[in-house]
Order: structure tokens, then C-alpha cells, then sequence
């Protein structure tokens, strides 16, 4: 077995490259806020442009076929640009575009070649940012059971219904939803998967106060929206996977939304508060000599250590195209369970202090404050914890011979 | 053995319910949340027109004395709400610090104003070094001829800008000296020249950082007959105040749990109630489960103290069940609820807001458990 | 509120009248082994003399009326003996007799009075001891759909089939079972309750061996059997609760098997564990100076004192005929969830010292050891932790609106 | 990156199930589980055939001299069993503390008989002071000429019963002396006067008190060139045995999983398989969850021992998530299978109390994560 990656010369020499690179085009005075509802337009704007740039270069999405924007890089390769970002607190893409990231792989694997053509491109230079459309007031947990409707006319769809839980600050470009396409058709047969551009007539965007909107995989959201449609008509080209096949394509999205991608990212907010603690002194003391806070550092380190090696597991198996089967959502389950406990612990730990931003006080400039809110908010976006051990049960095959097959991916 | 409220408990519970429904629905709650007192001197004006503000304070003193367990009673119905504002803090903790440990004078000037609603106390004890022993309490109180003179920094002081006066925990001896913690409380009118009051913003609401720069005190300010006895006094306050506060925090927990149950069966995914999945019924379990014990081992406290027995072990056995119970309440009101549980509009999160505000008020399960081991003699 | 019994004059009357009662009747050389499988046999004959000299008196089922062989006593009366038993570490009935304690209250509930004057007194004087039979191969926490059959033949039923987890040591004089009595009937309407003497031709009684066979109330078993029937014929007078109808008649046994009556006995294994822990020293300092172990021990008293609680709440529901919900299933799951975690605990403190009752190495004569054992056996008599949960969830309405009821107790 | 197995890891893992499933079917293990030894002689001489007890050890001294990592995968196996007996004390600890800290003499005297099955080590450490820090070693090894004389007492030992060597630690100087801990381990034939080992009754096997009575151990006997640096060659031993223990722990867990889910499919409650309740889900999932994290954690460990990296923090790691999710598995197992999962001959309670027994081997979860702290340098 071998824990990491090893590089080569040739892949020490693109790291330098990479390194320079970043150095050049990520703005001296590029912030970013840690709470995301606090995202300026102006750093919104440096990273979208942040964006563009990368994915002129393929960097975006670099895994994807040159051909359509991405950058045709081995994964090892991709791990490098990943952590040299990370070094900027910046990962890939740099804003919220989680339809980018899930779409562009549904795209991508259940598309038609001119589809791949339209659509890939512009998302993985850059040009778009996308917002995914999957909740409903009548349909969290049953995604299958959305009720918002597109009827075929001609060569459009017409859409009617309403999507909660969408986007985040400063609006997007394009949006995916999945929509009943047959009404009359069995569950999981009635569904389409449509490509929507933000700016067509009938659309309405309504923003919604939520406790924080971090939890999601990207960059986090700083706002949530409902979007409601009305009478809103698509160009039927845009149906990717074909007709009422809408929900193969989203068990793309699904199990990369349930943590089937893995993750070799650290958490930086779990690394930070290790640091903190060991570098704060209080009564006179620092925190970690405290036996009581040295027992709550070594239990949050535990939890985030598995959490580390359930992604890097799955990171593996799904770069090296071993078979997968419950890992995704296992991972995905036991980091959001595991970030409400790691946040009581921190509570536990710092006392109040956790519970404050304010500029004198607060630890890590509201970096655990933010952190209690976001793990209350992380348990429920892209499956709850609950759908998460649906899922896993079935992929066991606990109480049924026969197991469920993870989501494909490529 | 009888685990019935007696009929005046019951009519006063059924007050308290009436009362928070009617004028704290949702929306009213949540706009108070983030206020600095989290009360309208209205609403406020009515707590004390239904004698509530007096109720654990001795008619003499213009309130209506009536035991810690009816007192529970009212606040477990304020948990509710959860109603925010300084209820707990001055007519519970405040009005016995001075109940305990103030002269005879002290009493008669400020305990009526406080079951009137004129008066409101603030406890301010705890420091930038956090923390529930005596030893965190360094601000010193410089000794001049007739009075005293204040400089610090309280922080996490619940209540404070709602304060007409703060009871201020201060240094008039080192630590050991042999008389005591060395520890006096002040009364300090919150408008006192030097002292400022600010909000702590954050995920806690009503929590307040105090400094005191140079505020001269009148040495008869000093709470009682005995400067150097205040840590006594704040623990002998603490006994009866702290099952109170976990009746409020029981209230709470029951509030989720009500949420929730009503939540589970209203709320359809796969056809059918969300209630009929044995997931959700075991976050609901659990919340229950964390709920009762909350609730019996904080109505056994207060029936040792009301009863006149030996009730350590009881308050500190309550404290650490019920700090923990809120926070697990509400993560399984969050695991049920989902989404919508984290909208503004929807109200679940004005409780876990409030279960992370009140977990390290007057300490928090670690340091009770700590305690409860002492208090039984191991 | 008041959380103690207060007593008179009279009723400490009455203690001093039980006090000298007990030292006359209970002999000095009764102990009672650690693990109830080692109880000898003549251990098991004094205590079946001790259970029929407290029934003459009407003490063995005291609250029941004096006409079927209790007492009449009222509940307060019945906890000073309970109390003054238990400084003898005994209590009613000193031995396992879980099908008297729960089938007598069944008869009392559903049987006609022809029946109760036929079964009750032998039961309530501890002339016969009786054994419940629940569980078989195929019917466990589905209790319902138990296989048993009696088929009815003139003035009898005839009964084939298998049961359980049964029983004790040293055999008994009475059991009860129910049993399909109509097979055609739906489910819970197709049942009939029976009680069966131990001698009929037909009945064969064989050994099972299981970790440890405690956990059930009353005292603790030494070993379970399975019991086969082939062709037992019992008279009809002994179908109780009339035709068909086996299922009601078992809701108020179950009531009390699922916690219904509430216990208000202390938890003597973690008060011994404590007071080891107070007094036992290791590595030359007390253990309860320890700060593990203290962490430790308030952890076992803290639940510990739950369950104290949950069981006093609902002794003093059923004894004061207050409405009952979920309170009886909620302490039996929280009873049984913390035996394990209190046992893991003990391990944590004691280390391997826990899991031995070596003579000279072994805690409290080998009792900590046992209570590892029984904490896991513990989990599922008397319905699983999962069956708890269930009952909890019908009760407390999750789910639903309609509320279920629980059992008849009175 | 690659996180699968070697193909020879591969071919070593089969020939290990396939061992483990033909030779030790679930009666045999059940007659075996309270035997002294746990082991039989013809069974013990099988392993020892394959060449597994000299997995670990140089071919110089007659092992096959394979990796860390090798091993674990070849324990896994043993684990699945659970397999009892003395492999992992005589031919993983007890050869590892030889190999660390012997002569070449006593290499040579040793370890090929390790690897042949004919020498059989037993180590011996724990006292009646139970703990794995130096302090707990407190019995006396008095220097005579030529000779030391051990008199004391070891309690929970494992697998000395099988022993033919005892690995016993004694003082041979007091703590902080300033040349090591002042501990030696002394090679004593078990068959040796004076010494008198007991198998302890109660839920746990293979675990033996050892009486010292005026042993005479000649001076040559103690391990390696010099006295009083017991306690490092222990320390640096068990860094390399305690992910292979683990190892061996995962394969436990894994197969209570593999009967969980077993029973979940072919037991029927409520007209379907109870697998089909998400309770019972749960329980299953939660022991999946508690398997995998001790399955990576223990592998990371080893890979880093394996490839000369600092592994100590991720040892602790290992051992400490490893020992306490053997003990949850076991707990999710028995939920799952209810009263059939405490029949003896049903085979569940082999595995639960193995995982009791192994809990506290060479420390448990609490001592091991107090270590990762040093380790990490907090």
C-alpha cells in the first residue's frame, strides 16, 4: 500500500510551474471572507476572473478532454494544482459553481456529443457559473418526487414549479434542474434533466435567510435562493440523457453529491483549531496543556483523521476505477455527523469564546463561530444523513442479496 | 411520593403558556433575537404586571415568594419560546445574590424595583480568562477612602445591556488570604460613568462584554457586611438559580421535541409521513429521551431544595444532564427537520442559537460533573 | 412534587413487623451466587420456602387482593417491603418466577373468575412457580407471529411446536404460552393464551447455553431451555382471555415487560462499583482520586440516576393511576442502552480487572465480570432495544396522529 | 497512491482464509476459546508449516522475513476467526522484542525456534498495578553473581500458558535512575522452578497470572547487552506489534459485519428481512463505520512503518480507534442478532469476548490517545 502520492521529476516541474503561475495571476489582495454570506462583489468578481483564467489555461476542470475546456491532466497531476491552491485557502473552482462541478459530469458522461460540445466548454472555461436545482418544498429527501413540471412544445420544454435551496451570492449563468417529463410514467421513469440559462423571461429569483448556506462541496454559497418558473421555455436540445432518463443522469450527480469523488483536501478549519490551541494561552496556560482540552483536540483530531481517510479511500478508488459500492456515502455521512460533534467539542473546548466573531474575541477571526453554524446547516445539503445511510444499506446489502451499484461517474 | 404539580402550579403553568403564545409567537421571537436585551420594555412591563418578575422574592419585598419549584414552573413555560430577555438573570440569579448576601438595605432598595421591573440586575462575574472558580475572577477593586475603583474587562456577562445595575464580581483580597475567595460583589449602576456595555455578536444573543474603566463605587456598594465572602454567596445563589435556569432549558428541549413530532407527521417524502421512518423516530427518541431526563433530574433538584435537604449533587447532576440535553435536543430537531429547519422564518434555530448561549452559563456539564464527584464525597 | 414515599406511624409499624418477620423466616446461611447459574439446589429449595412462607402471609404478591392469595396491601406498604427485602439482596419473588409476576397479572386482568380462583392462588402463594414462553425460532421481536399451534379437541387444546429462551434452573410447576388458535384468522386475532402444567405427557424440556441468562426482572435465571411440545393436550378451562383473543390479553404482560410498572429498586451493581471505586486502591492511591476514573464513575452514576429516575416516574404513573404513554418502553431501552455503555465503562476504570471473578483478582467476588456478560445478554429479553423504540414511536404519535394506547395494567 | 494490496499480499491473504476457514470452523474455535492454551499442538505445527510463525523474523534466523504490512494481512485473516493462541505473543511481540533488543546469541537461540513453532515466547510485562507506563513494572529482579533472582507476580498476561519462554520485564534499578527506566526483560524458561502460571477464570482467554517464586535466572538470560533499557525495546517493539494486533482486530470486525449482514438477509420478522428496519440498518452501519476506521487507520500506520516514516502518532491512532471499534462492532453484532448472538453455539460471543480481552492489550483507547498527543508534539 502507499498513503501518498509520489511525484515525479516532470511532475515537480509542472508543481513549480503551477506555483509561479499562482503567484502571477491571484491578486495580491485577494480575500476571502469566512463567512460566506460576507463575500464582497469586488472578490467575487477577482474570482470569477480568477476562474476564467485557469480555465483558459484547462486548469479549471482539469481532469476533462481538452476538446471540451478541460485540461486532459493525469489526477496526480491535479492533486498539485490542488494543493498549490490550497496554499491561497483556494480550491477547484475557486467560487460556488456546484452545478459546474456536478452538471459538467452528468454532461459528460450522459450527454450526446453536440450536448458535450454546447455545454462543456463554457462551464469548464470558466465562462459559466452554474447553479444545480434539485429541492423542492414537496421533495428533499425524495429527490425522485419533484413536482415541477416541463411540458414539450414544438422545440422548447415549458417549465412551471419551484426550486428551494438554490445558488449563492451574485447570480450565475446556467442552471440544471430535473423536471417530471411524463406525469403518467412509473417513479424514475418520469423524469427529464434540463440545462436552463439564468436569464430566460418567467424566471424569478427570491433570495432565502437561512442560519449560514456553507456545507456544500466548492467554494460555500453565502445566500440560498427559491427560484420559481413560470411558464419558462428551454430549447428541447438542452434535455440531456434523453427523453424521461433524467434520473440516470442525476445518479451522476448523486454520487458525486454523496461523497463517490472522495477527498484529499485536509480541513483546514479542524487543522487551524489544533494550532490555535496549541498556541493560545489561557489563565496563564496553553490551551493544550489543559488535560480537558488536549482530550477534546485529540478527539476532534481522531474524527477528522478518519474523515481523511474515508475520502482519500474513495479519492482512490474512484481515480484508480476500482469498484465502488457504499464509500461515497459513508464518507459523506460520517463527515457531516462528525462536524456537529467536532463543533460541540470546540464549544467544549473554548467555551464561549467558540460562540463569538467579534473582532477582539473571537478565535480565529470567527472561524469557529461560522464553524458552529455550518456544521449544524453541512448535515442536510446533497442528501441528509439519514438518505446517506439509504443509500449505504442498500449498496451493503444489508436485508437484500442483491446490492445497488454506485452512480457512474466516467 | 407524588411527581403531580400541585393545582397552583398547574394554573401558573397554564398562565405562562397563555402568555408566551399569545405575545411571543414566532415572528416576534425572532425579531428580538439579535437585540441587545432581546425584550421590548413592553412585553417586559407585562412579566412584571403578572407579579412573575417577583416570585421567588419575599413579600416584604414586594415580590410574591413563592418556591423555587413554582419558579421553575413559570420558567420551564418561558423555555418555551424561548423567551430571551433578563428574566433569569435579574429576578432568578440577581434577586438571590442580594436575597443571600445583601444588607438588610440593600435588599429594601433594590428587590422591589426588581419585582416591579423597575430595577434590572445584571450578574457580571466572568473574565476574558473564562471560567467558573474563583481564580478566574481577577478584577481587581482598588480599595480608597468611601469607595471603590473598578478596572476590567467582564466578558460573557448574559443580560447586560438590559441592566439598570450589574453585580459585579471584583478583587478586594488576593486569592488565600484566609478570609474567604477574597471576592465581593458590587452593585454598580450600569450608567455609571466608565462603564461600557457592549453586545458580543456571534451565535449567542444577549451576551455582553463589560469594561470598567476606572468606575468609582461608594464602599457601601459593596454587597453586604462581609467584603472577600462574594464567591460564597455566588455559589449559594447558583444552588437555587441553576435547576430554574434547567427548567428553562427543559422548557426548550419540549418545545423541540413538540416541533418535531408535529414536523414527523405533517411532512410526506416517499409517500408517506417522514414519522413512519425509523430514523427519524430514533432522532425524535433521542431528543425525548434527553428531554425527560433533563426534566426529572432538574424537578428532583428543586424538590431537595425546596424540601430543605441536601440538594449539591441533585443541582449538579441537573446542570450537566440538562446543558448537554439542550444542544442534543436540538441536533435532533435539525436531523428531522432538514432543510427547513435552518430557515430564519421556521424558528427551530432560535432555540439552537439559545442551547449554545445558556450551555456555559453558570458552568457547563464538564465543570458540573467535576463538581457532582465532590458534592457526593468520592 | 415529592419524590420520596413518606411514611406513617403505622406503615413504620408495619416495617418493624417485616423487619422481624424476615430475620425469623430468612435463613442465615441463604446467599445467593453472582452468576445465577451457579445457584445450587439447595440454595434454589430455600428460597421456593421463603416464597411460600411470604405467600401464606400474602406478602409474595402483596398488592393483589387477598381472595386470590395477595395481600390487599396498598403500594406505599409494598415498597417498605420491598426495602427491607432488599437489605437481604432479595426481592419479590426471591427467586425467577417472571411468569408468575407477569402471567398473574394477565389472569387478573383477562382471566374469568372461575379461572382466577383456579390459578391465582397458587401462583400468588408461591406454591407453583411459573414460566413464561414467548420467544421461538421464528418469533422473536415479531411476537405476534409465533407458530405454536393448539388445535381445539373436545374439552382440550392440543399443542405442537417449539419455544425459547425459557425459564431457569430447576424447572417449574406452571407455564403459560400463547399459541395459534386459529390459523385463518388475521394477525393478532388468531391467537389464544394458555396455561400449561409443567408435567403434561408431551412437553420436552432441553438446555440452551447462552453467555449468561440474566437481564429479565425478577430474579435472574440460571439457564434458558427450549421446550418442545408434541401433542400437549391442556384442558380448554385454561385458554385465558377467551377465544382468540391471546393478543390482548398478552398487551398487559408485554406492558410490563417493556418497563410499564416502572422498578424503584437502586442499581446495587453500580452502587458496589462506586464504593469500590471509593475504597479500593491501585498503583498505592484510591482509585476515586483517579481523574479517569472519577470522570468514569460520574458517568455510570449520571445514568445510573437517569434510570433511577425514568424508573420511579413510572412506578409512580401505574401505582397512581396516572395516564401512561411511552414512559415503561422508554426506561426499559434506556435501561438496557447504558447497561452496556455502564459495563464498557467499568472496563475503561478497571481495566482486564473487570473481566475476571478470579478469587483473588476478581471485583466484588467476580460480580463486575458477570455484569459484562449480562449487559450484552441484557439487551433483548423483554423485548429488543429496537422493540422499545418501536412501541416509543407508536406512543409518542411520531409519524401519526392517533396515539397508541398502552397495555391494561389494572 | 494505491491503497489495494500487493499480489503477493493477495496470494498470502487466501492461503490465510483458506486456512482459517478449513481448520478452524466455528466449533473448533468454541471448544478451544476457554482451553488454557487456545490452541492444539497439531494446529499450532499447520501454521508453523506454512511458515507464518517466522513471518516477521530474518531468514537468517529461519523466518521469511516479509513486511509489517505482510503480516497485518496475514493477522486480518487470523482475526476473522477469531483464531486464539500465542501467534501474535511469541511470533510477532515476543519476536520483535528479540529481534530489537536481543544478542546475536540470543537471536540465534531464540527465533528459529519461533519460526518453527518448537520455541513459544510469552511476554510479560503487566503487574498487579495494572498500566503500561514503566511505574506499573515494579517486581525485583535481585543480582546475585551469575544469576538474578525474580520473585513477583504478573497478572494479565497473555498466552503464557503456551509459553516456552517467558519475555519478563523486572526492575533491575528504580525508576529515573538516570540510565532508562531501570527496567530489564529477562528470558525465563517457563518450565523454570519457582515459576507457577495460572489461567483467570472469567470473560476473557488465555489470559494468565505468572508467580515468581525465587526464580534463578542466570545473568546471561537478560535480553540483550544492556540492563535497564527494558522499557525502550518494549516501546520500540510494540510500535511494529501494535498495528499488527490491530490488523487482527479489523479481521474480527469484519467478519461480525459479514454475520450481521448474513442474518440480516435470511431472518425474517414482520414478513421480511429484518435488514429491511432501519434500525437494524443502523446497527450496521454503524459497525461498518467503526470497522473501516479501524482499517485504515491501521494500515496508514503500517505503511508508514513499512516505508521507515515517523509512525508513532499514527499507531496510537490505530490502536486507539481499533480497540474501542471492536468493542462497538461486537455491540452492533449482538443488536442485530438479538438472543440468537448470545447462544454459545452460535458463535457471535467468540468475537465479543476476544474484544474484551484484547481491549487493553498493550494499553487501551484512553492510554493510546493521551500518547497521540505527545506523539503529535501538542
Amino acid at each position: 500500500m502507499d498513503f501518498e502520492v509520489t511525484y515525479t521529476p516532470e511532475q515537480e516541474a509542472f508543481r513549480a510551474e503551477v506555483r509561479g503561475w499562482l503567484s502571477e495571476n491571484i491578486p495580491a489582495d485577494l480575500t476571502q471572507p469566512v463567512d460566506p454570506a460576507d463575500l464582497t462583489l469586488e472578490q467575487y468578481h477577482k474570482l470569477r476572473e480568477l476562474g476564467r483564467r485557469l480555465g483558459a489555461k484547462g486548469w479549471l476542470y482539469p481532469t476533462y478532454p481538452q476538446a471540451y475546456g478541460g485540461g486532459d491532466l493525469a489526477v496526480d497531476v491535479v492533486m498539485i494544482l490542488e494543493e498549490e491552491l490550497d496554499r491561497y485557502g483556494l480550491h477547484l473552482p475557486p467560487y460556488y459553481d456546484s452545478g459546474g462541478r456536478l452538471g459538467g459530469a452528468s454532461i459528460f458522461v450522459w450527454g450526446t456529443e453536440e450536448q458535450k460540445q454546447h455545454f462543456l466548454p463554457p462551464i469548464f472555461r470558466g465562462e459559466w457559473r452554474t447553479w444545480q436545482l434539485l429541492s423542492e418544498p414537496n421533495a428533499g429527501s425524495d429527490l425522485a418526487g419533484v413536482q415541477t413540471r416541463a411540458v414539450r412544445d414544438g422545440d422548447s420544454y415549458v417549465i412551471n414549479g419551484q426550486k428551494i435551496y438554490i445558488g449563492s451570492l451574485y447570480g450565475c449563468e446556467m442552471m440544471w434542474t430535473i423536471v417530471v417529463t411524463d406525469p403518467e410514467a412509473p417513479r424514475h421513469h418520469n423524469l427529464g434533466w434540463l440545462m436552463i440559462p439564468y436569464d430566460l423571461p418567467g424566471i424569478e429569483v427570491r433570495p432565502m435567510e437561512l442560519l449560514t448556506a456553507g456545507g456544500e462541496g466548492g467554494a460555500s454559497p453565502g445566500l440560498k435562493h427559491t427560484i420559481f418558473f413560470d411558464n419558462v421555455r428551454v430549447p428541447a436540445f438542452n434535455l440531456v440523457g434523453g427523453e424521461n432518463n433524467g434520473w440516470q443522469v442525476a445518479t451522476t450527480h448523486l454520487e458525486l453529491e454523496h461523497g463517490g469523488g472522495g477527498i484529499v483536501r485536509r480541513n483546514r478549519i479542524v487543522d487551524q483549531f489544533l494550532e490555535y490551541c496549541t498556541t493560545t494561552k489561557h489563565n496563564g496556560a496553553t490551551l493544550s496543556r489543559n488535560p480537558d482540552v488536549r482530550d477534546d483536540m485529540v478527539d476532534v483530531y481522531v474524527k477528522s483523521e478518519i474523515n481523511r481517510l474515508f475520502g482519500l479511500r474513495t479519492y482512490w478508488l474512484s481515480h484508480a476505477h476500482r469498484p465502488r459500492s457504499y464509500e461515497g456515502p459513508q464518507g459523506s455521512y460520517y463527515r457531516k455527523i462528525t462536524a456537529l460533534e467536532i463543533a460541540e467539542t470546540m464549544l467544549r473546548a473554548l467555551g464561549p469564546y467558540a460562540m463569538t466573531n467579534d473582532p477582539q474575541w473571537g478565535p480565529l477571526q470567527g472561524l469557529l463561530e461560522h464553524y458552529q453554524r455550518a456544521a449544524v446547516v453541512g448535515l442536510h445539503p446533497g442528501g441528509t444523513t439519514d438518505i446517506q445511510k439509504v443509500v449505504m444499506s442498500r449498496r451493503i446489502g444489508i436485508g437484500r442479496a442483491a446490492k445497488e451499484q454506485a452512480g457512474r461517474l466516467r | 411520593m407524588d411527581l403531580g404539580l400541585t393545582e397552583a402550579q398547574e394554573i401558573l403553568k397554564t398562565a405562562a403558556a397563555d402568555f408566551v403564545r399569545q405575545e411571543y409567537d414566532k415572528d416576534t421571537l425572532i425579531a428580538l433575537e439579535n437585540t441587545p436585551t432581546g425584550v421590548t420594555p413592553e412585553l417586559f412591563r407585562q412579566v412584571a404586571a403578572l407579579g412573575w418578575l417577583g416570585i421567588l422574592i419575599p413579600e416584604s419585598y414586594g415580590g410574591t415568594d413563592r418556591s423555587l419549584t413554582d419558579t421553575a414552573v413559570l420558567f420551564e413555560e418561558l423555555g418555551r419560546g424561548p423567551v430571551l430577555g433578563p428574566h433569569f438573570s435579574s429576578s432568578v440569579l440577581g434577586a438571590l445574590i442580594v436575597l443571600l448576601g445583601g444588607t438588610e438595605d440593600q435588599k429594601q432598595e433594590l428587590l422591589p424595583g426588581v419585582a416591579q421591573g423597575t430595577t434590572v440586575l445584571g450578574v457580571a462575574v466572568t473574565e476574558p480568562n473564562y471560567g467558573w472558580i474563583p481564580d478566574t475572577v481577577q478584577m481587581p477593586a482598588s480599595r480608597q477612602p468611601d469607595q471603590y475603583v473598578l478596572s476590567g474587562t467582564k466578558l460573557f456577562v448574559h443580560d447586560a445591556q438590559a441592566a439598570t445595575h450589574l453585580l459585579c464580581a471584583a478583587r478586594t483580597a488576593p486569592p488565600d488570604n484566609g478570609s474567604g475567595s477574597g471576592i465581593s460583589f458590587f452593585v454598580v449602576k450600569a450608567n455609571s460613568p466608565g462603564v461600557a456595555i457592549r453586545t458580543l455578536p456571534g451565535w449567542m444573543s444577549q451576551v455582553d462584554e463589560i469594561r470598567f474603566d476606572n468606575v468609582r463605587v461608594p464602599a457601601a456598594n459593596v454587597l453586604g457586611d462581609t467584603p472577600g465572602n462574594g464567591w460564597d454567596i455566588l455559589e449559594a445563589a447558583s444552588m437555587g438559580a441553576i435547576p430554574v435556569l434547567c427548567a428553562y432549558q427543559v422548557g426548550s428541549c419540549q418545545a423541540v421535541v413538540d416541533m418535531a413530532v408535529a414536523y414527523s407527521r405533517t411532512r410526506h417524502q416517499f409517500s408517506q409521513p417522514i414519522g413512519r421512518f425509523q430514523r427519524v423516530q430514533d432522532h425524535i427518541i433521542g431528543a425525548v429521551n434527553h428531554l425527560d431526563a433533563a426534566r426529572w433530574t432538574t424537578y428532583e433538584a428543586l424538590w431537595k431544595l425546596d424540601s430543605g435537604r441536601d440538594a449539591r449533587s441533585s443541582v449538579h447532576l441537573a446542570k450537566a444532564v440538562t446543558s448537554e440535553a439542550y444542544l442534543k435536543v436540538c441536533a435532533g430537531g435539525h436531523e428531522v427537520h432538514a432543510g427547513v429547519g435552518v430557515m430564519r422564518e421556521y424558528g427551530l434555530i432560535l432555540h439552537t442559537q439559545r442551547s449554545r448561549t445558556l450551555y456555559h452559563c453558570l458552568g457547563d456539564a464538564r465543570y458540573h460533573r467535576r463538581r457532582l464527584a465532590d458534592a457526593l464525597g468520592w
